[in-house]
């Protein structure tokens, strides 16, 4: 069923990605972050490369893509930091590209995609005080998350921020609804990073999953009007061997 | 939003020095644990369905352990591991002790220790229970489990080749257990179990997660998982199902601890809030 | 006296002010407890992986004369190419077998029992009977359980622009969606909270020895500030 | 050794592609060979992944050992990191007599030291959440209130006190986590398998290389 779909990824044809909310966010993030004069923070999470987050991480950094453009063309400054050694030179290639696309490549500062500690708590505190120092008016935060979500959010309160955070560790989303202005929730960050790289294979898969879903939801639709009414026809056939 | 001129009341409370909240937190958390407030303990519909299924344990039937977290949830999956011994225990069950995380696996020495009193001196060591240690790899082992016990775990935790221990001689498969019982804190854990054993031998499957995770494991009740304890709240309710047994729980001032601590939290939202709304609205105006 | 026992406790207590001691500020004695744990970590993972690789794959190889156990022994002594720069892709070698094999795994088990068989729980014969307020099976909850999930689902919908019915089907997800979070936002609380609980019973427990450390590090942060406030610095 | 740097990539792939598939097949293929090899590979594979912790103990050797080195600020640290490390690991494995992590001074060691140091550390963040429901946590959007409000409830219905003040906040507790809280977590549940299996995919087919290290 997945496999099938993938084929037709192959360039035959692309499917369009809905338009994410929280994209828009961003962009009325970076420019107010503009018109008060103040810097803007991105942080691509600690997933880092080659877990099972990694593609957390990847629509993160197509994320800060988009940020590094927007804040380029607006003339705003922009801070990056690194939670993993790995992701440091492909999220400092990533701004540079993106100055570059947007007509400013002298405003591009590699010092200002840092890396700051591979210790969870010790890259918490460290971005946490960068947005204190640096009253930091747009905060975004896109990638895997985990204990430290509750950090950021704090400190990006504090320091008076506009927050826009997403994640896909669900047990984390809570806390970014709680804090942040708009949070992406779970998938659609996967998808924020296909919408915004376009590239092939993620923009397949999301299709394909999307097929997938109707299938759940078309079974779940019919099965449970089938068990109001009293027939567990479905459920029984469900319940039996795949094969 | 925060205009430094125009700062009011709320606004300086929300500059309060955190060193403050952290000793209230300290306390808040320490004086329950020194005097008792004794409040009643309710029960939760998955304690109940947990305990419940242990009930349903026949004597002699096999039942596997799985201790899958770490030191850092210890304090809230330690004693769900103690009274689920407990109670497999006095139910004349063969236990299986094992785990797939790392970090867990001097706890199942201890857990045994502390029901029983000793771990592989105890006479009954290897033909009422056995702590056969860790199996690396995660759900690649619990795969390797299912297909063949022994192999997958050559040697009992203290060295002792798993073929000579004699509850261990008719247990080869995945099928020969009769329920599994896992206490973890992540991955691998409760879906990973279910994937490679709970679904492929269809044995009677039962959790105990901490607070964080047990939401997520909802969705696995009634079908998948038989039951399951929640966080500390769980295991303090299976403590009070337990008192028949004789089981002498240690859970009730650290639940009156964490009473009082989550009115703090909820006092903290509210007080935060309201300076947020009254602001909120005085700009509005 | 001090037995090895008490000596034990009083070395737990004082690691764990240690590392308390920063919410006064970040500091050298909290940093120096994070390394020694970080090294401990490493090294009890070491520690346990030689003892599975010892009884799984040496003991028999050496006793029974089992040679096909040098095979994966060999395979896992790949991994060390990891710090060859020339022969790096040799270690991709085990890692594209523990890789395959964990994925083919995951993806053969997860169709039954984190696709369907979640179809198949909210699609399941109802009882009437049963606890409105805690069984998912009363026909009323089966119903809102079964429209939650189509709602959830269909939030999650990323090539059909959300407009019309489409629209009304994702906000439902999304608020049950933000129930849900409310939910695990408090059992959050709550497990923080005994990780905290844990650590105060032991530190305060007044039949064990570890309390004798509380007084010894309150005097040593108040030294500290009180050389704070000499130099004038704000921590 | 020269082999071309097409077989190089290539072995790898084919690799992953063989030993998916090998056990894919276990589940749908009930032949008694077959599914005893398979019983055979994942001790292989068991045995053989015990060995990825090596990476992990040369990496942290080499950046502590350098630091050490370099007398860099708080080498200190890395000395004690270090001297923790291997201590441990040579009183787990040569000293043990062959009992490792059962042998009395391992256990001692583990229990005084490494379980107090990790639950500590993680119990940290029972401060951090009182600070931020204090400072950051806001009803800012309607969503965020309905997520407060059911927070709320549920801290209040999971520990003695609610119950204590109003007997209804038990039921009302277990009905958010039988109902909307399932029926949230399924969708997610249902979504994340199928991710996982579109990644797994990838994966089998060589369009997601990320695990394989740089440059593949």
């Amino acid at each position: 069923m997945l496999a099938t779909l993938y084929m037709s990824m192959k360039g035959i044809s692309r499917p369009t990605i809905r338009k994410i909310a929280g994209l828009d966010a961003i962009g009325e993030a970076v420019g107010r972050a503009t018109e008060m004069g103040r810097p803007i923070h991105f942080s691509p999470g600690i997933g880092g490369l080659g877990t099972d987050v990694t593609p957390q991480t990847l629509a993160g950094l197509s994320v800060l893509a988009h940020v590094a453009e927007l804040a380029a063309r607006y003339k705003a400054t922009l801070w990056t930091t690194i939670n993993r050694a790995e992701v440091q030179p492909l999220a400092a290639e990533i701004v540079r590209q993106s100055y570059l696309k947007a007509g400013a490549p002298e405003a591009y500062d590699e010092d200002k995609v840092i890396f700051l500690s591979t210790a969870q708590f010790a890259y918490a505190l460290g971005v946490v005080g960068l947005m204190h120092r640096e009253k930091v008016a747009a905060n975004i935060m896109i990638g895997g998350f985990w204990a430290e979500s509750l950090l950021f959010a704090e400190g990006g309160y504090l320091a008076g921020a506009i927050q826009v955070a997403g994640t896909a560790n669900t047990h984390q989303i809570p806390f970014f609804v709680a804090a942040c202005d708009y949070c992406l929730i779970g998938e659609e960050i996967l998808a924020a990073g296909a919408y915004i790289s376009r590239d092939p294979v993620q923009l397949g898969a999301i299709w394909g999953q999307d097929y997938a879903k109707f299938v759940a939801i078309a079974l779940i639709a019919v099965g449970i009007i089938l068990s109001l009414a009293g027939s567990d026809y479905l459920w029984k056939l469900l319940r039996g061997p795949l094969w | 939003m925060m205009e430094e001129n125009e700062m009011s009341f709320f606004d300086k409370l929300e500059k309060v020095d955190p060193r403050l909240i952290y000793i209230l937190v300290f306390l808040i958390v320490s004086l329950p644990l020194m005097r008792p407030l004794g409040l009643p303990i309710s029960m939760s519909p998955m304690t109940v369905a947990f305990y419940d299924a242990v009930e349903k344990v026949n004597p002699g039937d096999v039942v596997v352990v799985s201790i899958d977290y770490s030191a850092a949830s210890s304090p809230e999956q330690y004693p769900q591991t103690k009274a689920v011994i407990h109670h497999l225990a006095t139910k004349g069950a063969k236990i299986i002790g094992l785990g797939f995380w790392a970090d867990g696996t001097p706890f199942i020495d201890s857990a045994l220790k502390d029901v029983f009193g000793k771990s592989k001196d105890h006479p009954k060591y290897g033909t009422d229970f056995v702590n056969l240690g860790w199996i690396p790899s995660q759900e690649v082992g619990m795969k390797a489990l299912g297909g063949d016990v022994q192999g997958t775990c050559p040697k009992d935790y203290y060295g002792t080749s798993t073929a000579t221990i004699p509850m261990m001689k008719d247990v080869k498969t995945g099928k020969d257990f009769k329920m599994v019982i896992t206490l973890s804190s992540g991955t691998p854990g409760v879906p990973e179990w279910i994937r490679q054993i709970q679904a492929q031998y269809g044995v009677t499957f039962l959790y105990g997660v901490t607070a964080v995770g047990a939401p997520g494991m909802r969705v696995y009740f009634p079908a998948q998982a038989a039951g399951g304890l929640e966080g500390l709240a769980g295991a303090a309710e299976y403590e009070v199902l337990l008192i028949k047994y004789g089981y002498k729980g240690t859970l009730a001032p650290p639940m009156d601890s964490q009473s009082l601590s989550h009115l703090l939290v909820i006092a903290f939202i509210v007080l935060g809030n309201v300076g947020y709304v009254l602001r909120k609205h005085g700009k509005a105006k | 006296m001090i037995t090895p026992e008490i000596a034990g406790t009083l070395i737990a207590a004082a690691f764990t002010l240690m590392v308390y001691s920063f919410f006064y500020r970040e500091n050298k004695a909290y940093r120096f407890a994070e390394h020694v744990f970080i090294g401990l970590a490493v090294a009890h993972g070491a520690v346990i992986s030689s003892k599975y690789v010892w009884d799984a794959a040496l003991t028999p190889l050496i006793t029974k004369g089992e040679m096909y156990w040098i095979l994966p022994i060999i395979v896992g002594l790949l991994f060390t190419f990891f710090f060859s720069k020339k022969y790096f892709w040799v270690y991709r070698i085990p890692i594209s077998i523990v890789v395959g094999t964990g994925v083919g795994l995951a993806m053969a088990g997860l169709v039954r029992s984190q696709f369907i068989d979640q179809i198949v729980q909210t699609i399941a014969p109802l009882d009437p009977k049963a606890d409105f307020w805690s069984s998912g099976s009363h026909p009323v909850n089966a119903l809102l359980i079964a429209i939650g999930t189509l709602g959830t689902l269909f939030f999650f919908i990323f090539t059909r622009e959300q407009k019309g019915p489409l629209l009304y089907a994702s906000h439902i997800g999304r608020w049950t969606m933000m129930i849900a979070f409310g939910a695990a936002f408090g059992f959050t609380v709550m497990a923080r909270m005994s990780l905290l609980i844990g650590r105060m019973q032991f530190l305060i427990d007044p039949s064990g020895v570890a309390w004798y450390m509380i007084p010894v590090a309150i005097l040593v942060v108040a030294a500290v500030a009180f050389m704070d406030r000499a130099k004038g610095s704000k921590p | 050794m020269k082999l071309s740097a097409t077989i190089r990539r290539s072995v790898p792939l084919v690799i992953t592609f063989i030993a998916g598939l090998l056990v894919i097949g276990d589940y749908y293929f009930k032949v008694k060979a077959f599914n005893d090899f398979i019983t055979q590979w994942m001790k292989f594979v068991n045995v053989a992944g015990s060995f990825a912790v090596i990476i992990g103990y040369v990496t942290l050797t080499r950046i502590h050992a350098r630091r050490l080195n370099q007398r860099r600020e708080g080498w200190y640290n890395s000395l004690a990191l270090l001297v923790g490390m291997y201590a441990f690991f040579l009183l787990g494995v040569v000293f043990s007599e062959g009992k490792f992590t059962a042998h009395p001074t391992y256990t001692y060691w583990f229990n005084n030291l490494y379980v107090p140091l990790d639950a500590t550390i993680f119990s940290m963040l029972a401060f951090y959440i009182v600070s931020a429901a204090y400072r950051a946590f806001r009803v800012r959007t309607a969503e965020a209130t309905v997520l407060l409000i059911s927070a709320v409830i549920v801290m209040l219905g999971r520990a003695p006190i609610g119950p204590a003040v109003w007997p209804t906040f038990g039921p009302i507790t277990s009905w958010i986590m039988a109902v909307p809280n399932n029926a949230g977590m399924r969708g997610i549940t249902i979504g994340i398998a199928l991710g996982v299996m579109s990644m797994g995919l990838r994966v089998l087919l060589g369009r997601e290389r990320g695990y394989l290290g740089p440059g593949a």
